[in-house]
């Protein structure tokens, strides 16, 4: 796929809660095509702290509006500098990077999506390419507390919403990995999230005999395979997580 | 029109910006953000004798105007590297060097000696520096004795363009230049990467799996600027200058300095574009000062 | 409450934040931002034996995330300070620390034998690294036979603690730790300065009247750490590890790579407070952490 | 003077034309008493390009509204992030810095304050503070056209103004140095702007033996006498220009 260099307009920023926001991003001329999984690389201008571009996944893109979604969690400068960002200020980014989530040929099967934090971000948009391709989508979504649990609305246009919360305040209280819709018999895995918790989720589908697929989240410097700086151990050597990955099947990895 | 082409030794670049070892991949890499046939030359990703994994995870760390990185040449051989990547690049229209890497003077000789035939590599930058491998590497660098063996070796074997790429880890950089070009260097390039750490306070653990990095980007310009600067006035051959540069301005800084091209490295990675960028700052740079050509830049600092 | 006294050689700091030499003056330029009392201990000015004017004009450049400077030293002796201005700072709570330089060993001994009887100057800081002098400074810490040969004269005939502060222009720092150790060094610090230039590219000049200056800030940070992790492991007398800090987390590292003290350099420029700061921070990292003393995070760095 | 760290307070941010803006401060607290002459450091916050304060004169204070004012010209990156600056946003400043402009103890004096450029910035003060004390303020200011010629109106308050521009665009054309005005008789000559503007002025000081001091704009990195980077040469040998300057009498330079 190619990829570009694109300034962006911030069409809004909005604050979801005091850790995360989405930002809304927009062009001129039409957003190339981008696949579920995919991310860009933000260029973090204003601050002598952020050297480096941010990896951020796409959240979800409408193309009818033209609208690119990016869902952050602040967590550094970096983060935390674009938070501040207004609408209509500009936003340099290179897209669309990496492989992409597998979309499974057949349709009416039952797929589980298993987001944890800001790792839900790019199920979104992978939600509403599976459920277009007709595959039952079901997402399991856990956080710290409520508050970690975002775009509930937005999830369930595509498919069923589960959650757990550590702290019990919202769903199932104790991690995605004891859900009860666990039994449900599933077809295939998809998960994003902190690496236990992907771990675990790896785990679960191995013994389950399912086909997984985890989106790794490797501190990056340059996102297009030129610094090899992302690598991960895989069955086949160090692999790089922005070109090979982000998302990978859990038969590639040793893990 | 103003004149861009530089000599390099025994051959010549179209214009003296070039993009630097293991920052650029094979090019391929950069191909939709840039017009690679802008570009002066193109450094591929250092390369050794055998295929190496690199160092373990994490490899990367961010610094105040900078990063640290311990990739390891990680590589895929210099035999794959003829077989299956030489064919897919050899018709770029830039100059492709291959960085070559060893840990024993014999693995540099072999190496060096299967290149010798690349139609389409006109050089090697024959990497003395690397500061993140356990053997072999930097430790060729940061002694005249060795860095002379290493260099004489090769050059008994190699016929095309020898540029050595020297370590900043020494206390008399201009000593290594000037035993290096005994030896029958064509041209110089430096700086490799300073070795640096880093350190996450709160877990108390290294950034990298390495400890140790080698550090790159802005924060090592004055550093690189004044051993480019020392280099230059040291030897007779061209001098490659890099370390740390973001624009035409810098690139320019470093001609001045004395050299006769110079490399983008980190900065690739916040701007794949870069390198034309900078091409074309430099032109208007000539244009405004009235010169005609681009070697009328080089060492011509005033002092 | 935590415990934040370090050892340091023959004597004790009340706590591990020292401010560098050349950057805090004689401490009386800061009294207005910071309480002087608070601070652990103040190196005070370059001191050499006889009255130097420094460089000329302009002796410094800013870099990124750092700054070049070219001030060579400048001072009025060291007869001066004992007579006007020891007198003046003496009774500050903290502990007071007299960089000493000489371009002769000669200059070194006379100049630490002047500062012996000084009650309220538990040591000297032997400045074998200051890269802006023609003759000496820097040039007797780039190799380990000059650099023991002037600590061994300066232990002969200075009986108080004995820090000597090392230079990162070298190719292997921990060797030269090693020879001042073993010549009677009560602690060794660093980094000083790393040699850098710049140049103004439309003006095609140096920025500094010497071309070469000496590199601090953030952009060293990642050298610096190295360099202290390296020479602590290295050594037995305690280290202090300075480069770059900005805040409590970069002191914090420092620590946690084998530094006994801190010292804080060129971010006293931007935070004239910002001494304090970092103090306060590291009580928050201990109380944080669980920890009763500094002395708990001194090289405890997890590998 | 004690001198102070404070976050100061944008009231307003003045554009006055493409090149000079001029900031109007204020604090919660009085601002502390300051000098004409005297300088603050300021802190540029949200860049990668200034890593260090930026010394700038005092233009003006206003005791009575609370406000400290600096006129700015944008050079480099630290001033053109200074001239984005926005009300109500907040600026670290170290003030007040170095000594200050002699004011005669004799009235009804006839001075003379020469300014070119961005070196008008802090003849605005020292001409206020002339007028108070009875002397007759006579302003010279040159620019290379009218744009550079700033704050005209508020100079005409304290004294008499006259202009060259080096395009005849305002006032007589040419040098200041070549102004009819030099004719008449002064008493003392203040000046402060480029500096091969403030040698000829000095040149004319002492061939007409009138009292001269001029203010010098050394590149600073700490600007309160820490770091010796800002020396000139005197006949005392290197002295700071951020301590024992900006304002020199050129009897002291070795002009
Ligand atoms: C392919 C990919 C997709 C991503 N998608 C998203 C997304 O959609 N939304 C989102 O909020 N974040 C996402 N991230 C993570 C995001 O890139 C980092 O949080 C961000 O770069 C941190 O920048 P900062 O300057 O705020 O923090 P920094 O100041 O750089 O770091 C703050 C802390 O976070 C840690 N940290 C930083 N980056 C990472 C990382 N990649 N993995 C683990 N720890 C890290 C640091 O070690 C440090 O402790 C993604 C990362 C990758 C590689
Ligand atoms: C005591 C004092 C008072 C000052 N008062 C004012 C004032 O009231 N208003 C105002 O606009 N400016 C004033 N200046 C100058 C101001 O400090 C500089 O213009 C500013 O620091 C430039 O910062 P920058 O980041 O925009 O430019 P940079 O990017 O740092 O530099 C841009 C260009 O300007 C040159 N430059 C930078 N600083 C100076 C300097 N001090 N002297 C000569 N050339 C320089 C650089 O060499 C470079 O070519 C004063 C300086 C001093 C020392
Ligand atoms: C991720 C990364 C990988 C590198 N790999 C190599 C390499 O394989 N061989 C080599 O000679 N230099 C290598 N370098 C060093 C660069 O070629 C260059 O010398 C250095 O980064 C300084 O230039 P810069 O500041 O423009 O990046 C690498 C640098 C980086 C950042
Ligand atoms: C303006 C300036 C003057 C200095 N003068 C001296 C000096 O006289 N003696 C000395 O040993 N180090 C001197 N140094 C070096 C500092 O003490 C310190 O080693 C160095 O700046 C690194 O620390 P930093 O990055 O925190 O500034 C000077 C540094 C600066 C910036
Ligand atoms: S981030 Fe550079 S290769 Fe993956
Ligand atoms: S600017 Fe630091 S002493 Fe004057």
């Amino acid at each position: 796929m190619e990829k570009y260099m694109l300034d962006l307009v911030v069409k809004d920023n909005l604050k979801l809660n005091d850790q995360y926001f989405l930002l809304i991003l927009s062009g001129n001329k039409a957003l190339p095509n981008m696949l579920p999984g995919q991310f860009v690389e933000v260029r973090v201008d204003n601050t002598p702290n952020a050297f480096l571009r941010r990896p951020i996944s796409i959240n979800f893109i409408d193309y009818q509006r033209n609208e690119l979604w990016l869902l952050i969690q602040i967590v550094g400068e970096g983060t935390r500098k674009l938070s501040e960002i207004k609408s209509n200020d500009i936003l340099n980014l290179l897209l669309p990077l990496g492989n992409s989530f597998t979309i499974p040929n057949r349709h009416n099967i039952n797929v589980l999506l298993v987001g944890g934090g800001v790792g839900i971000a790019p199920l979104l948009y992978l939600g509403y390419k599976l459920q277009e391709k007709g595959v039952n989508c079901h997402f399991l979504l856990g956080g710290r507390s409520k508050d970690n649990l975002l775009q509930l609305e937005q999830f369930s246009e595509y498919g069923k919403v589960y959650t757990t919360t550590e702290d019990g305040t919202h769903g199932e209280k104790g991690f995605v990995t004891n859900h009860s819709v666990l039994s449900t018999k599933f077809d295939f895995i998809y998960t994003c999230g902190p690496t236990p918790m992907m771990k675990a989720v790896a785990n679960f589908a191995k013994q389950n005999n399912i086909e997984c697929e985890v989106s790794l989240e490797n501190t990056m410097a340059c996102g297009f395979g030129a610094c090899l700086c992302c690598v991960t151990d895989s069955i086949d050597g160090h692999v790089c997580v922005c070109t090979e990955g982000p998302v990978f099947n859990i038969s590639k990895l040793k893990w | 029109m103003v004149d861009l082409r530089v000599k390099l030794g025994r051959m010549e670049l179209k214009n003296p910006v070039m993009t630097a070892s293991g920052t650029f991949g094979y090019g391929t890499e950069y191909k939709d953000y840039v017009d690679l046939s802008r570009i002066g030359g193109i450094v591929v990703k250092g390369t050794t004798l055998r295929d190496r994994q690199g160092n373990a995870y994490p490899r990367m760390a961010e610094t105040p105007s900078g990063m640290l990185n311990a990739v390891g040449l990680q590589n895929k051989g210099v035999d794959y590297f003829i077989d299956s990547i030489y064919p897919t690049i050899k018709n770029y229209d830039t100059s492709i060097f291959v960085n070559v890497s060893g840990s024993t003077i014999d693995d540099y000789i072999i190496t060096a000696e299967k290149l010798n035939d690349l139609d389409k590599i006109p050089g090697i930058e024959l990497n003395i520096s690397c500061p993140n491998v356990k053997e072999g590497g930097m430790a060729f660098g940061t002694s005249c004795l060795s860095a002379s063996q290493v260099v004489k070796a090769v050059r008994s074997v190699y016929k095309n363009e020898l540029m050595v790429k020297l370590s900043p880890n020494v206390t008399d950089i201009s000593e290594i230049a000037l035993a290096v070009e005994a030896e029958g260097a064509d041209s110089i390039s430096l700086i490799n990467t300073l070795l640096g750490m880093a350190i996450n306070a709160e877990k108390r653990k290294p950034l990298l799996s390495t400890v140790t990095g080698g550090l790159s980007g802005p924060a090592v310009k004055p550093i690189a600027l004044r051993m480019v600067w020392q280099v230059a006035k040291a030897v007779k051959v061209p001098v490659v200058g890099m370390g740390g540069i973001m624009n035409a301005t810098d690139a320019i800084e470093f001609i001045l300095a004395g050299a006769s091209a110079i490399q983008i490295g980190t900065a690739n990675f916040i701007d794949p574009s870069v390198s034309e960028k900078v091409l074309v700052g430099i032109e208007e740079y000539l244009i405004r000062h009235k010169l005609s050509s681009v070697n009328e830049l080089i060492g011509a600092l005033e002092l």
